[in-house]
This record gives C-alpha cells, sequence and structure tokens, in this order.
C-alpha cells in the first residue's frame, strides 16, 4: 500500500466520519418531526433546513466552555475525545463494498470492532466520575451497567456469525455470506441490534440520560463543543451499529449487481437501520432500570446462546 | 526362645496400655482403689518382666556371651533400610536385668509412697513405657531402632518430671531435660544416617563386622563426633551434664531412679555398642578428648559435691546428682581407653552405679519423705539416732559409692583406672597417666564428699548447728519412721546385690568381657 | 520488530506493578497494580510467541488463561475489598490489625492466657 | 500471517487514531479561538435541578451494580474462548466433538446463570 | 497409554480430511478431579432446589463426590503411567503431555482427597442446619452450598494440579485451587473473614503475578511449556538466553514459595488462618500446601532439574529460614498470645520447611535427585495427616470455646480423655517424637535425604528447628494433661471467659462428624506408625518424578 493509498483511504474514512452522522441526525429531526405531525427544522440552508446541524455545530463552537469547579478537570476535558474516537477508529474496518473497498481488512475483525466500541462507553464513565455530580454519577453508572448487561448478547451475536462464516475478518464474513444466513441468523440479528442500541444509550435504552429523572445523566455537566462531541459520538455510534449490522447480519454490500454497486448497497441497507433506530426511539417508551437488566439476562443472552447452538449445529451437519 | 526377649520389650508396653484403659472416670478419686490396683498391676507387669529377664539370663549361653542371642531380624520399613533387629550378647545382658530390676523396685516402692501429682494409673504407664523404651535400647540392633527406642524414652520421662516432680521447679528441669537430650538425639541421628548413607546399612552387627569398612576417615570423624555428641548429652559428659542436677533434683524418687540408674547408662551403653566399633577412625581420634572430658566431669562432680554440702541450701539429691556426674566420668575414662579392661570397668560402673545410686535416691526420697526436706541443711542429721535402721543403710549406700573394696562400686573404677594406665596403641600414654592420675584425686575427693554427706545427715550434730538461719528451737531429736516392710522389699535387692558384685565381680565380668573382647576385634 | 521493545514494555510494566503492589496500601490500588503485572505477562507470551513461531501457539493459549485468571482475580477481589469496607469503613490494608500478632494493639486477653511451661506448675 | 502485515494493519489503525485525535484537537483549537471566557463562581457550581448542590458530588451508589459487573466480567472473558473457537470448529478434523466440547463450556454458563437467577442476584430489589 | 496424536501441528494445515485433530482423552486417567467437578455442580445446582433441613444433604454430596474421586483413584494404580493431552509427537523433542498420571500423581491426589474429606466432615456442623448444627454453628453464618461448591472446586484444582505436567495446565490449576479458597476464607462473615481474606488474596494475586511473569520468561527462553521439554531445553540453551531462563526460573519458583508459605512469603499465613473458619485453615494448611509443593516439585524437580544447582541453595537457605522463623514465632506464640490456631499456623510454616528441605540438597552429590525429592513427598503425606488430626481437635474445641487459646485445653484429658489423647498423638507426630512415630519416621525420612545428597549444614538446622519445634508442641501437650486450674468455678454453659473451663464433664460434645474425622486420622496415624512402609514406599519408587 503506498502513502497516497493510506492518505487517501485516511481521508475517506475522516469524511465519512463527518458526513454521515450529520445525514443520520438531520433524519432523525426530520423523520421524528413527521412522526409527531410537524416538519422538524426548516430554515438553515433553505431547502428543508438541510444545514439546520451545521448551523448548531457554528453555534457550539461558539460557545464559553465551562468546567465545574468540582470537577475532575482533566478527566472531564478528556471524556468527549474518548468517547468520540472510538466510532471513528472503528469505521476503518467497515467494508463498504467487495474487494479493497475497506478502509483496512482487520483479521480478528469483529473482536477488533467490538473491542474498540467498548472504548467509547467508557468517555460516559469518565464524564459522570469527572462531573463531580450526583447525577452525572448516577448515569454514569447506569451507562457502566447498560454496557455490562448488553456487550454480552452482542457478542454472542457476533460470535454466532463468526462461527458461520469461520472467520473473524469482516471482509471474510461478507465473503463467505450467503442469502439464506437471513433466517439463520435472523434471531442474532435482532439480538444483537437490540443489544447495540442499548449500548448506545438510545430510546427505548436511554435510562442514562433520562433527563425527566437524573437531567441529563453524565453530560450535565458539558456545555458547548465537548456537549456537542457527545451527540457527534451518539450519531457516529449509530452509524457504526447500523454499519456493522448490516456487514455481519444483512449481507453488506451483497445484492443484485453487487460487483459495481456494492457500496451502494451498504450504504442503503445502513440507511435503513438507521431508520428503525429513529422510528423505535419515537415509538417506544423508556424502560425501567430493572426491565433494562432483566431483558438483557433473561431474554436477550439466552436467545442469543440458543443462537450460537443453532449456528454450530447447522454448521457441523452441513461441514 | 528369641520371642522372649519380644516378650520382655512388649510385656511393659502391654501394661501401660492396660493402666491407661483403666484408667479412673474423670472426677473420681484418683488414689482410691483405682490406685491400688494400679499399683499392683505396675507390680505384676515390671515383676513379670523382671522374672524374664532372669530367664534370658538363665538361657543366656554364657560360654558364647560374645555373639549375639535370642535375635529377631524383620524388615519394618524397607524404604528406610529400618529393620526390627533386636538381640542381646554379654554387654546388653546385664543391663538388661539392671533395668528390669530397677523398675520392678520403683514400682514395688510406689505401693509404699504413692507419689503426688497425678493418677497413680498414669505414673505406673509412664514408668513402664520408660522401661520400655530402655529394655529395646539396650536390645537394639539396628541405629534407627536403637535412635527409635531412644526417643520412646524422651516422652515418659518428661511426664514423669513434669508432672510429679517437685512443684516449681520441675516445669522448666522437664524442659532442660528433654530439649538437651532431644537435640543430643537429633544429632546422634544424623550420624547414623551418615553411616548408612556411605555403608549402606544401620545393622550394627554388620557395621561392627565392618569396623569402620567403607566410611573414609573424614566421614568416620563427622560420624563419631555427631554420634558421641548425642549420647555424650545422655552419659551426661562435662560440660554437657547441666540438664542432669536439675531433673535430678526436681524428679520425684522413682523417677531419680530411673534417670540415674537407667537411663544415663543408654548413652555409655550406645557409646560402647555402637561408636567405638562402628567407627574406630573417629573413636582414636576422640578418645583422649572424651577421656579428658570424663576425668574433668570426675573432678568437677566431686568438688561440686563438696560446695553443696558446705551450701546451707545444699540439696542432698543435687549432690546424688553430681555424684553422678563423677562416676559416669569414670565410664568415660573407661572407654575412652579403648582397652578391654576400660570398656569392661565401664560397664562395671554402670552396674555398680546403677546399683548404688538407684538406692541412694530410693533413700533421699525416704528422707525428704521422712523429714520433709531434703536440703542437708534442713534434714536435721542424726538419722543415727532418730531412724537407725535408714541412717545405716544410708551410710552403707555412700560408703559403696565412695567406691570401698568389696562393694559395687570399687571394681568399676578400678578397671576403668586401670585401662588409663595402659591405654589401647596409638593413644597418647603420657595423656592418660596424667587423667589417672587427676581421677584418683577425684576418688579421694568423692571419698570425701560421701563421708561428708554420712557426717552431716546420719551423725550431723543437729539442725541447729547447722544452719543458723533457722533458728527455731526444733525438737533435737525427733524420731522419724524409720524402714518398712514395703522398703525392705524394694531396697533389699539392691542392697544384697550390691554386695554381690563386690565380692564377686566376676558374676557380671565373666559375661561381659567376651563381647568387649569381640566388639574390639571387630567382632570376629 | 524486534523483540526487545516489547520485552522492554512489559518489564517496564512489570516493575510499576511491582512498586505499587509494594508500596501502595489501598486494596484497590494493589488490585490494580497486579492487573498491570498480569499484563506485563501478557505481553511477553504474545511476543515470544510470535518470535518463536510456535506451531502450538502455547503463549497466545497461556495468555488466553491470563486473561481469565486476572478477570476471575479482579471479581473476586472487588467482592472481598466491599466486604471488608463494609465491615470496616476502609480499604486500606495497613489499618486492618484485627487480625495481626497481638502486641501491636491492645489485647487484654492475651496477657492473661500464657501458658509458659513453667506455670502449670501453680 | 507474517508479523510484517501484522504491524501495518494496526499501523494505519494507530494513523487513524491520530487523525481522531487530531480532529479533535482542531475542533477544540477553533472553539478556543471562537468562544468567550467569562467564568463566574455560579456558573462553575455544579448544577442540580438549578438548586444549590446538597452534599458531596461523589456519593455511594448502591452496591447491586457489582452483581452485573461481575456478572459481565465472566460472560466477557469467556466470550474470548469463544472467538478463537468459532473460526475452526468447522474446520475438517474438528467436528462434532469440537462442538459438544464448546455446548458443555457454554452450559456452565448457562449453569452459572441459573444459579444466579435462582439466588435471586437478577431481581432488581 | 492411550494417546491419540495427531501428526498435524496445526489445524490450518491439516490436509487429510480423514484426520482427525480432535484427541482422544483417556477417560480413567482424568476421572477423578472430573468427579469433584461434577460433584462441586451437582452441590451449586442441589443447593438451589434443596430448602430447609435438607441442605444438609450438600455435605453429604460433598463427601460423596470425594469418595467417588477416591475410588477412581484406584484402577489408576496399576503401575502404568497413563498421560494424555500431549502434543503432537515430535521426534526431536521428548513426548510433552499435559496431563500425566504416575505413582506422583497417585500419592499426592490420594492425599488430596482424602484430606479435603475430612475438611468435608469438619465443615459440617458449621455447615448444615441439622442434625449437628446448633447456634454456635449458626452464628458463623458460612452458607452451605456456597461453602461446599467451593471446596470441591478447589479441590478440583489441587487434584489437578498434580496431575498437570505443562506449565499452562500448572497454572490454571493453581488458579482454580487459589480463588475458591480466597472465597471460602472470606465466607466467615464477622469481619474477620473479610480481613483475613484480602490478605491471603492480595498476597497470593502478587504472588500469581509474578509466578505467571516467570512461567512467561521460560516460555520465551525454552519455546515450549511442557515440563519435560522445557527441561530439554534449558540443557541445550542458547547461552544468550540464560540470563532470561534464570530470571524466569527465579521468578517462578518465588511464586510457588508463596504457595507453601516459605519464609519470606510467609505472611499472610497467622492472619489468614486466624480469620478463616478453622476447616478452612485446615484446608489451606493440607490441601492448599501440598497441591503447592506438588507443583514445587513438579516444577523444580523436572522443568528446572538442569539448573538445580542454582535453585538447590537458594531453596536451602528458604528451608532454614523458614523453619526457623517458623518455630521461634511459634515459640513466641505459645508462651506470648498462646492462640491456638496461630501456633498452629506457624507450626505449619516450619513443617513447610522440613518438606523443603530435601529441595535444598538439589545441588549437592550424592543419590539421585528425584529419590531425595521424594522424601518431600512423604513428608508431606505424613504432614497431612497429623496436621489434619490436629485441626480436627482444635476445630471440635474451637466450637465451644469460642477463645481459640491454648488455656482452652488445659484439663481437656479429664473432660474429654478420647480427642485429648488423639491431640497429644497429633502434637508428638508434628514433634517427631514416639509414641508419634509417624512423625519421627516423616523427619527421620528427610534427614537420610538431605545426609545423602552431602547437605550437612542443613541436616544441623533441621536438628536444631526439631528441638525448638519441640518446645511448643509439648507445651500444648502438657496441658492437655495438665489438671484444671484448681479453684476455678465449675465450667457452666456460656462462661467462656473463666480459664481453665474445660473441667466440667460434658462441657464438650463431639458430634459426630468431628468424631469422625478425628478417629480416621487417628487410626491412620496408628496405622502409619506401626506401617511407615505405607507411606515411605513412595521413596524407593523408581522415577518418582520422571
Amino acid at each position: 500500500m503506498t502513502l497516497f493509498e493510506v492518505l487517501v483511504r485516511l481521508v475517506l474514512v475522516l469524511l465519512c466520519f463527518l458526513v454521515l452522522p450529520l445525514v443520520i441526525g438531520q433524519t432523525e429531526h426530520k423523520v421524528m418531526g413527521h412522526m409527531q405531525a410537524r416538519v422538524g427544522p426548516i430554515y438553515a440552508g433553505g431547502f428543508h433546513g438541510w444545514a439546520q446541524l451545521v448551523a448548531d455545530g457554528v453555534k457550539f463552537a461558539q460557545k464559553e466552555d465551562v468546567v465545574p469547579a468540582g470537577a475532575d478537570r482533566r478527566v472531564f476535558r478528556l471524556a468527549p475525545a474518548v468517547a468520540l474516537i472510538p466510532y471513528m477508529v472503528v469505521l476503518i474496518a467497515i467494508p463498504l463494498g467487495p474487494g479493497d473497498l475497506v478502509g483496512r481488512s482487520i483479521d480478528a475483525g469483529v473482536f477488533f470492532v467490538l473491542a474498540v466500541m467498548g472504548v467509547g462507553v467508557l468517555g460516559s464513565l469518565m464524564a459522570g466520575w469527572a462531573s463531580a455530580n450526583k447525577f452525572s454519577l448516577l448515569g454514569a453508572l447506569r451507562t457502566a451497567a447498560q454496557l455490562m448487561a448488553y456487550e454480552l448478547p452482542m457478542l454472542l451475536a457476533a460470535a454466532s456469525v463468526a462461527m458461520a462464516a469461520g472467520t473473524l475478518s469482516l471482509t471474510g464474513i461478507l465473503g463467505e455470506w450467503q442469502w439464506w444466513w437471513l433466517p439463520w441468523q435472523a434471531v442474532g440479528a435482532v439480538v444483537f441490534f437490540t443489544a447495540g442500541l442499548a449500548e448506545l444509550q438510545r430510546p427505548p435504552f436511554d435510562m442514562p440520560v433520562a433527563d425527566s429523572e437524573i437531567i441529563f445523566g453524565a453530560y450535565t455537566e458539558y456545555t458547548g463543543l465537548r456537549f456537542a462531541l457527545f451527540l457527534l459520538a451518539e450519531y457516529a455510534g449509530i452509524l457504526v451499529l447500523c454499519a456493522l449490522t448490516t456487514v455481519l447480519f444483512l449481507g453488506g454490500w451483497h445484492g443484485p449487481w453487487s460487483g459495481d454497486v456494492g457500496w451502494l448497497w451498504t450504504l442503503l441497507k445502513t440507511g435503513l437501520l438507521a431508520f428503525v433506530v429513529i422510528w423505535l426511539r419515537v415509538s417506544y417508551p423508556r424502560l425501567r432500570e430493572d426491565q433494562l437488566q432483566k431483558l438483557a439476562w433473561t431474554g436477550l443472552i439466552p436467545l442469543a446462546l440458543g443462537q450460537l447452538v443453532l449456528t454450530g449445529i447447522v454448521r457441523v451437519a452441513t461441514a | 526362645m528369641s520371642v522372649v526377649l519380644l516378650v520382655v520389650i512388649a510385656l511393659p508396653l502391654l501394661g501401660a496400655a492396660l493402666l491407661l484403659a483403666g484408667q479412673p472416670a474423670a472426677g473420681a478419686g484418683a488414689d482410691g482403689a483405682g490406685g491400688r490396683r494400679a499399683q499392683w498391676t505396675g507390680v505384676a507387669f515390671s515383676g513379670a518382666t523382671l522374672a524374664l529377664t532372669v530367664a534370658l539370663a538363665a538361657g543366656f549361653d554364657r560360654d558364647d556371651a560374645r555373639s549375639m542371642q535370642f535375635e529377631t531380624d524383620k524388615v519394618w520399613a524397607s524404604s528406610l533400610d529400618l529393620h526390627f533387629h533386636v538381640g542381646i550378647d554379654g554387654i546388653s545382658l546385664p543391663l538388661l536385668v539392671l533395668t528390669a530390676l530397677l523398675t520392678f523396685l520403683v514400682a514395688v516402692h510406689s505401693l509404699g509412697t504413692v507419689p503426688a501429682g497425678g493418677s497413680t494409673n498414669a505414673y505406673l504407664a509412664l514408668v513402664l513405657v520408660l522401661e520400655a523404651g530402655v529394655l529395646g535400647t539396650f536390645a537394639a540392633l539396628d541405629l534407627i531402632l536403637f535412635f527409635l527406642f531412644f526417643e520412646v524414652v524422651l516422652i515418659p520421662m518428661y511426664f514423669l518430671i513434669a508432672r510429679w516432680g517437685t512443684p516449681g521447679e520441675r516445669g522448666p528441669a522437664a524442659f532442660k531435660f528433654i530439649l538437651y537430650t532431644l537435640l543430643g538425639s537429633a544429632v546422634m541421628l544424623l550420624g547414623f544416617l551418615l553411616v548408612q548413607a556411605h555403608t549402606g546399612t544401620f545393622d550394627i552387627t554388620q557395621l561392627t563386622v565392618g569396623a569402620g569398612d567403607g566410611m573414609s576417615r573424614g566421614v568416620q570423624i563427622t560420624a563419631f563426633l555427631a554420634v558421641a555428641l548425642g549420647l555424650a548429652v545422655k552419659v551426661p559428659m562435662w560440660p554437657l551434664h547441666t540438664w542432669l542436677p536439675d531433673a535430678h533434683t526436681a524428679a520425684p524418687t522413682g523417677g531419680s531412679v530411673l534417670l540415674a540408674g537407667v537411663l544415663l547408662k543408654m548413652g555409655t551403653y550406645g557409646l560402647i555398642r555402637i561408636a567405638v566399633p562402628v567407627l574406630p577412625e573417629g573413636a582414636e581420634l576422640f578418645a583422649p578428648y572424651l577421656a579428658a572430658f570424663g576425668t574433668v566431669g570426675i573432678v568437677y562432680g566431686s568438688l561440686v559435691c563438696l560446695a553443696l554440702l558446705r551450701s546451707p541450701d545444699g540439696d542432698l539429691k543435687r549432690v546424688i546428682a553430681y555424684s553422678s556426674v563423677g562416676h559416669m566420668g569414670f565410664a568415660l575414662l573407661g572407654i575412652a581407653t579403648l582397652t578391654p579392661q576400660g570398656i569392661n570397668g565401664a560397664l562395671f560402673v554402670n552396674i555398680g552405679h546403677g546399683l548404688i545410686t538407684g538406692l541412694l535416691f530410693f533413700l533421699a526420697g525416704a528422707v525428704k519423705e521422712r523429714s520433709g526436706s531434703v536440703l542437708i541443711g534442713r534434714i536435721g542429721g542424726s538419722l543415727y539416732a532418730r531412724a537407725p535402721r535408714l541412717g545405716g543403710l544410708l551410710a552403707f549406700a555412700a560408703v559403696a559409692g565412695l567406691g570401698l573394696p568389696g562393694l559395687a562400686g570399687f571394681w568399676g573404677e578400678l578397671l576403668a583406672m586401670y585401662g588409663a594406665y595402659d591405654p589401647a596403641a596409638g593413644l597418647d600414654r603420657p595423656l592418660y597417666r596424667v587423667l589417672l592420675a587427676a581421677a584418683g584425686i577425684g576418688t579421694v575427693l568423692t571419698a570425701a564428699y560421701m563421708l561428708g554427706i554420712v557426717r552431716k545427715v546420719c551423725a550431723g550434730p543437729g539442725l541447729g548447728a547447722v544452719s543458723p538461719v533457722a533458728a527455731e528451737p526444733v525438737a533435737r531429736i525427733e524420731p522419724l519412721p524409720d524402714i518398712g516392710r514395703v522398703d525392705v522389699l524394694a531396697w533389699g535387692p539392691l542392697v544384697v546385690l550390691t554386695v554381690v558384685a563386690g565380692l564377686w565381680p566376676a558374676s557380671v565380668l565373666a559375661v561381659t568381657d567376651p563381647a568387649v573382647r569381640a566388639l574390639l576385634g571387630g567382632g570376629s | 520488530m524486534h523483540l526487545v521493545y516489547p520485552l522492554i514494555l512489559a518489564v517496564l510494566l512489570f516493575c510499576i506493578g511491582l512498586y505499587g503492589v509494594l508500596a501502595r496500601r489501598n486494596a484497590i490500588l494493589v488490585l490494580m497494580s497486579v492487573e498491570l503485572m498480569l499484563n506485563a505477562v501478557n505481553i511477553n507470551l504474545v511476543a515470544f510467541d510470535m518470535w518463536l513461531r510456535d506451531t502450538l501457539h502455547a503463549g497466545q493459549a497461556l495468555t488466553l488463561f491470563v486473561i481469565t485468571i486476572a478477570a476471575a482475580e479482579i471479581g473476586l477481589g472487588l467482592a472481598i475489598v466491599l466486604m471488608v469496607f463494609r465491615n470496616r469503613a476502609t480499604s486500606d490494608v495497613a489499618a486492618l490489625r484485627e487480625l495481626a500478632e497481638p502486641g501491636a494493639g491492645p489485647k487484654s486477653a492475651a496477657s492473661s492466657a500464657r501458658t509458659a511451661p513453667g506455670n502449670e506448675a501453680a | 500471517m507474517t508479523a510484517h502485515g501484522y504491524f501495518s494493519t494496526y499501523g494505519l489503525v494507530g494513523l487513524v487514531l491520530l487523525v481522531g485525535a487530531g480532529f479533535v484537537a482542531a475542533a477544540f483549537s477553533a472553539n478556543r479561538l471562537l468562544r468567550p471566557d467569562a467564568p463566574s463562581v455560579e456558573k462553575l457550581m455544579t448544577y442540580e435541578c438549578g438548586v444549590d448542590p446538597v452534599g458531596e458530588g461523589w456519593a455511594q451508589t448502591h452496591i447491586r451494580y457489582y452483581i452485573y459487573a461481575y456478572l459481565y466480567v465472566i460472560f466477557a472473558v469467556d466470550a474470548i474462548y469463544l472467538f478463537p473457537w468459532a473460526t475452526v470448529f468447522a474446520d475438517p478434523g474438528f467436528g462434532a466433538t469440537t462442538l459438544v466440547e464448546m455446548f458443555v463450556f457454554v452450559g456452565f454458563l448457562a449453569v452459572g446463570l441459573l444459579y444466579a437467577w435462582r439466588k435471586g442476584v437478577l431481581t432488581w430489589t | 497409554m492411550t494417546v491419540a496424536i495427531s501428526p498435524q501441528g496445526m489445524p490450518t494445515a491439516s490436509a487429510h480430511d480423514s484426520l482427525s485433530l480432535v484427541q482422544d482423552i483417556d477417560w480413567a486417567a482424568v476421572a477423578p478431579p472430573l468427579a469433584l467437578a461434577v460433584a462441586a455442580l451437582v452441590v451449586l445446582l442441589a443447593d438451589l432446589f434443596l430448602a430447609g433441613p435438607r441442605k444438609v444433604w450438600l455435605a453429604w454430596i460433598s463427601l460423596g463426590g470425594l469418595a467417588a474421586a477416591l475410588v477412581l483413584l484406584l484402577p489408576l494404580n496399576d503401575g502404568d503411567t497413563r498421560a494424555t493431552f500431549c502434543a503432537p509427537a515430535n521426534p526431536t523433542t521428548t513426548p510433552g503431555c499435559s496431563y500425566v498420571v504416575d505413582d506422583f500423581t497417585l500419592v499426592l491426589q490420594l492425599v488430596l482427597i482424602a484430606s479435603a474429606a475430612v475438611v468435608v466432615l469438619l465443615s459440617m456442623p458449621m455447615t448444615a442446619p441439622r442434625p449437628w448444627a446448633d447456634e454456635r454453628d449458626v452464628d458463623s453464618g458460612v452458607p452451605g452450598g456456597e461453602y461446599h461448591f467451593l471446596l470441591l472446586a478447589s479441590a478440583t484444582g489441587a487434584v489437578t494440579l498434580v496431575a498437570a505436567r505443562d506449565l499452562l495446565t500448572l497454572v490454571v490449576a493453581l488458579e482454580t485451587l487459589s480463588l475458591p479458597a480466597f472465597a471460602l476464607v472470606g465466607l466467615r462473615r464477622d469481619g474477620r473473614g473479610g480481613e483475613a481474606a484480602l490478605k491471603y488474596f492480595l498476597m497470593s494475586v502478587a504472588a500469581t503475578a509474578v509466578l505467571l511473569f516467570g512461567i512467561s520468561l521460560l516460555y520465551g527462553a525454552t519455546g515450549t511449556v511442557y515440563l519435560d521439554r522445557v527441561a530439554a531445553a534449558l540443557t541445550a540453551l542458547d547461552p544468550r538466553l540464560e540470563t532470561v531462563a534464570a530470571t524466569g526460573a527465579a521468578l517462578t519458583l518465588a511464586g510457588f514459595a508463596f504457595k507453601v508459605a516459605a519464609v519470606p512469603f510467609h505472611f499472610w499465613v497467622p492472619d489468614t488462618y486466624r480469620g478463616a473458619p478453622v476447616p478452612v485453615a485446615a484446608y489451606l494448611s493440607v490441601v492448599s500446601k501440598t497441591a503447592g509443593f506438588g507443583g514445587l516439585l513438579l516444577v523444580a524437580g523436572i522443568a528446572l532439574r538442569p539448573y538445580a544447582h542454582v535453585w538447590g541453595p537458594a531453596l536451602a537457605v528458604l528451608a532454614a529460614l523458614t523453619m526457623t522463623v517458623g518455630n521461634l514465632v511459634a515459640v513466641r506464640v505459645a508462651t506470648g498470645s498462646g492462640d491456638a490456631v496461630r501456633l498452629l499456623a506457624w507450626s505449619s510454616i516450619a513443617q513447610s520447611g522440613y518438606v523443603l528441605v530435601p529441595f535444598g540438597t538439589a545441588a549437592g552429590e550424592g543419590a539421585d535427585l528425584s529419590e531425595r525429592l521424594s522424601a518431600s513427598v512423604a513428608y508431606l503425606a505424613v504432614y497431612a495427616v497429623m496436621n489434619l488430626g490436629a485441626f480436627a481437635v482444635v476445630t471440635a474445641v474451637g466450637r465451644d470455646r469460642p477463645t481459640g487459646l491454648l488455656s482452652d485445653y488445659r484439663g481437656l484429658l479429664r473432660a474429654r480423655p478420647a480427642p485429648a489423647l488423639a491431640m497429644a498423638f497429633f502434637l508428638l507426630c508434628l514433634a517427631g517424637l514416639p509414641p508419634g512415630l509417624m512423625g519421627l519416621f516423616a523427619k527421620v525420612t528427610v534427614f537420610q535425604a538431605v545426609v545423602a545428597g552431602g547437605t550437612g549444614w542443613l541436616a544441623v538446622v533441621m536438628a536444631v528447628n526439631v528441638v525448638i519445634g519441640l518446645y511448643y508442641y509439648l507445651v500444648w501437650t502438657a496441658l492437655l494433661f495438665a489438671p484444671p486450674v484448681p479453684g476455678a468455678p465449675p465450667a457452666a454453659e456460656g462462661t467462656p471467659e473463666g480459664p481453665g473451663t474445660l473441667g466440667a464433664a460434658g462441657a464438650l460434645r463431639v458430634p459426630m462428624p468431628f468424631a469422625l474425622a478425628i478417629a480416621v486420622a487417628f487410626v491412620l496415624g496408628v496405622v502409619l506408625s506401626v506401617a511407615p512402609q505405607i507411606v515411605l514406599q513412595v521413596l524407593t519408587v523408581p522415577g518418582l518424578l520422571g
């Protein structure tokens, strides 16, 4: 790989990282608006308020940076970066299309992706801890509990795919993918997607930031750009989750004429899933903390284990 | 016949087990009918053992006293190369009989005087276990077995001192006794193991025949040092004797008798049986030291006794204990000559000392019991007047102790000194002559303090004159209970044997001499 | 890449961990130091595994187990620390002296229980 | 895979990390230039529903989280056995035995979960 | 040997589909630890579904599992060496198996399983709701299900440890042994358990980390984890790697030295024994320690044998230190605080020193090293019997006299002749004096090994230590026989303050499991005293350590 190629890939990854989350965010605004019988952003940029989030960004960048007096300053300042950057790193491993259309094919891709995503949650934890605020701390602990409960079904579901493909590489998994994997891994897909939502603290799993209970959880004390980075991280998280679900369970670039427009399939499927994420937010009420734990330990994990068994048996039977 | 020897060792243990099993229940009176039964059980078992040893002596082939008889050799733990190998020859037979006799007498003595401190059952059981250990030690023909029996003695003796001894001093004395001797025996064990590591056997008869084969001079010296050190603690050799006076003083009468009469013999016996024949080169190197330490012991023991006699709180038992140090010094000197005469003398000293000192301790115990004190200054003197027979017997024992010709104490010292006059080839003759002279002075000093005892205790002017501190006017002649029936039974045999051995030394020497010569000649 | 770099890293980590274990008094910090040491082990194992081209991958296999061990230790350790904390309201190892050799703290019962060999004669 | 490829892969990952860090740094540099800076005591006070804060910021939280943390650690660590196994279990030479072995392994997890459930650990009290 | 070894090293290299990469497992060989593991699971599940008084079954299941493991040892005792989980054969190296059942393994497994069974007996009143438990046991608050599960899990680790022949299995088994043990120590919920567990835990995990670091270096230097291959690689080592290997060896041995409580890695022992429930202390001092020594024997005796000239003197110093410090402090405890469990803790440290002594001869000339190391095995077997016996009596007495002081034992003979005599016997065994011939023979064995190895100074140090040790054992023994303190009020229930409280007959009730445990240990002790060959035959097994 030449230096130029490396640079191009880096720039492309950065671009995706900067653009796609904004797209998802804008979509959320608009979709929510329409679902709630209103129009959403309409003025900024003119056409359907397309520049709303850019304007938001500019606004955030001009705001004062407040660090509470009681806070652990260094950790407090570092937290947003820790929350954001992992998602960008993950992007590099996600294949966009067939062949070499990927930032970098990583051997233990599934493992790498899941591990790095886990780091992102650390940002929330740091934020909650460093704020020296009861509500922030509570939010952080909820985040942690959620991570703990949902990381496992996610891992197990991903393992199921890895078992089916016999490889941990994301490109390798796509290389092995067959259409009948869709029904075969359906349960795993649901588990993975649900668990991912929970890990992102998206509704209906948004207890860590439940504003009616604990203000804004770990982010209560944040203002300005740092707060914006947390928001960006959330949307980047949605992007990553949807892209991963696509790659692992929906066949990624597979589809008609995939040789030419494979990347389009990936984007399409990812977008569809992102829409589902938004849709869920609008449709479901927030779960209680105990319901959340119960769903994970008595629902998703047994399901994931079942999927694992199924995958194993089918795989050995057909080998 | 060999089974008889096994029975001799096992019988006391059986008796001890019976006594312990028959222990009166907790809280019940320790000295009721149960105590009486215990005393008779003890007498019965020790008596049976004595009878069997006498039978052994009768069945002993005197014409072949040099070789092992009544042998049993069974593998016990093959991995350790441990054999249960026992047997007796002319060297061990007299000691065996002496042990059985003294134990029996102690048991008989307990009929009259029940020692206070614990249940009678336990007391007699411990005495019997002690007897088994000593008998086993004298019969053992395997180094590890010897060590085992050597150790068996420790715990019963410890408890005899610690539980039935003189309140106030028994605890530390018992500890001193057991820690000293255990340290000694542990070092001795190392010596044994060293021997085995180089010769491949623990068997004493084989090793005696081998006479050092397979061991380099260095190994022999190291091993001898270790073995002799362990045994010397037991003998006890000056300057390792410090446990002895305390233990003797604190122990109950029976314990003192056994300690002096029997236990100390294990040390000299071990030197004769193991250290000298098995490690001849080591013995040759260290013999002069042994002799020197022995002689120092003789003189030192006598001097301490004299000092004790003069001091206001001189303790009669302590005096006898230090006299033991002196007497065993003669045994050491005899052994260290490495001549048949010397070793025979050492063995004779063993027998004589066993009889005489046993008697002395019995008498000291009796005096203590009757007068209430064992301090020479407090006994009150005038024993002749207060209890004439007791006084007479004490005088007899003291005279025997100073080695009067015609009594058992004489021949052993004579033979030992004779051996020192003409030690084995290779030993420093002038040195031995000097030691001989010193030992001679020791005998004089011994005579001095023994007569001193007689003067102060038996004749003595009376309490007030000796100890001005005790100002209270004591009735000048206060009669004490004299010798009773049980006492006759318990002491009589000792008196008789002292006279017999003194008048007819051949009775012992005829048995020991061939065996000793065989031993020094490499068993051939 | 030269073997020496990961090894130096491992040794450094190990030493930091060891220092923490020896110098720290807070149980949690000691625990974290131990984790550092275990991670040094992991680096070592993986580096050696690559360097040796071990066909059995014993080093990597052991790494997996070390991770497991570390996790188990942390879990159990935190449980114990929590238990102690709830009883004593401290996780300072040096402050836990109840079981220490008497003499360091006031123990009146200790003196009454003297069992020197001599005193049984009393 | 050669060691070289291994390191170059993660070298790129490292580069992305750098780029990310650079992005954040750039954003904050811009922010520093653009933002006002006027701290006041009230502004720096911890925010609690708009009223003055009560008590310490770092409050003790309930221990029940700990149980979940422990469960998570157990299962997450077990997953590291699952992934290497997942890639090879169906390869020639392994087959059903390997599968059953992993089921035994997963069975142990299930027993653990069952235990936690029966002991009431999973019930939020 | 029923080992199927595939000739292929790597899964991906398997070109022939007919070849199975799955090894056949010699189930008979792994049956004993397997039985324990299954029993542990059964206990765990049974705990969930048994309620109230029926929880007493947990202890019986636990005992049943151990009995089954013992029975499963029988078919293995056919003189053959069974090896399983073997690495692919390689013409240039030694076989390399992970799990080997030979005479060494069998002896130690027997000791471990039997000891664990005795510990279960001792735990019964503490963990069972009825019929033995009463309010005294309830106070301890030890949950039965967890307790027996943890005990069995730990025992599984111990039993596996002595069969392990590669560093990886060794480490995993060691942790399986240790982790439940931490929890066992902490199960006593009165605060002392927590403190004991924390101290034990922190020291232990630090030692584990050191051990693992050592192992990682050894692996790096030799390129293998199989003990026999490590030894082979060490003999032909690249000189540049010698420092790495030596460091690794030192760290590994240090890790094990902690496990066996050798001075200066012993600090946790007294506090932990004191704070743990007494049966758990017994478990730590016998099972955990025996297994630790098993590991040390394997690592030092097989893998690091080429370095015997290096670790031999080091361990000799360690042994001397361990004995001396253990004994001296024990004497101080005996004359000072007089805490029974603490005394046993220090005594067990001293006993560790005796076990270590044969290691110290490794550098010496003379007979074969493995023959000398066998003396340690023999000593361990004897130690298990006598120490468990002593702990059994201490558990029984401590149930009535929670102060746990030596003075509780004054006059025990009057109150309870049988346990008192047994205790005296065990103490004298530990001291190594007749009638405790078993202990004496064990010490003779060790002495023999040292003398054969030509390490004279160590022999002398040990001899002196035996004498020091005698002191405190004898103090204790003497107390048993001492009459109750005259004038002390008659011991009524609920007057733990008074000295000499064991005076009244019947004050001490010994429940059936305790009586059984004491009886088992006592009978074993007597049998081994009369027929020591049963244990000592391990000395003459050729090549006990490979």
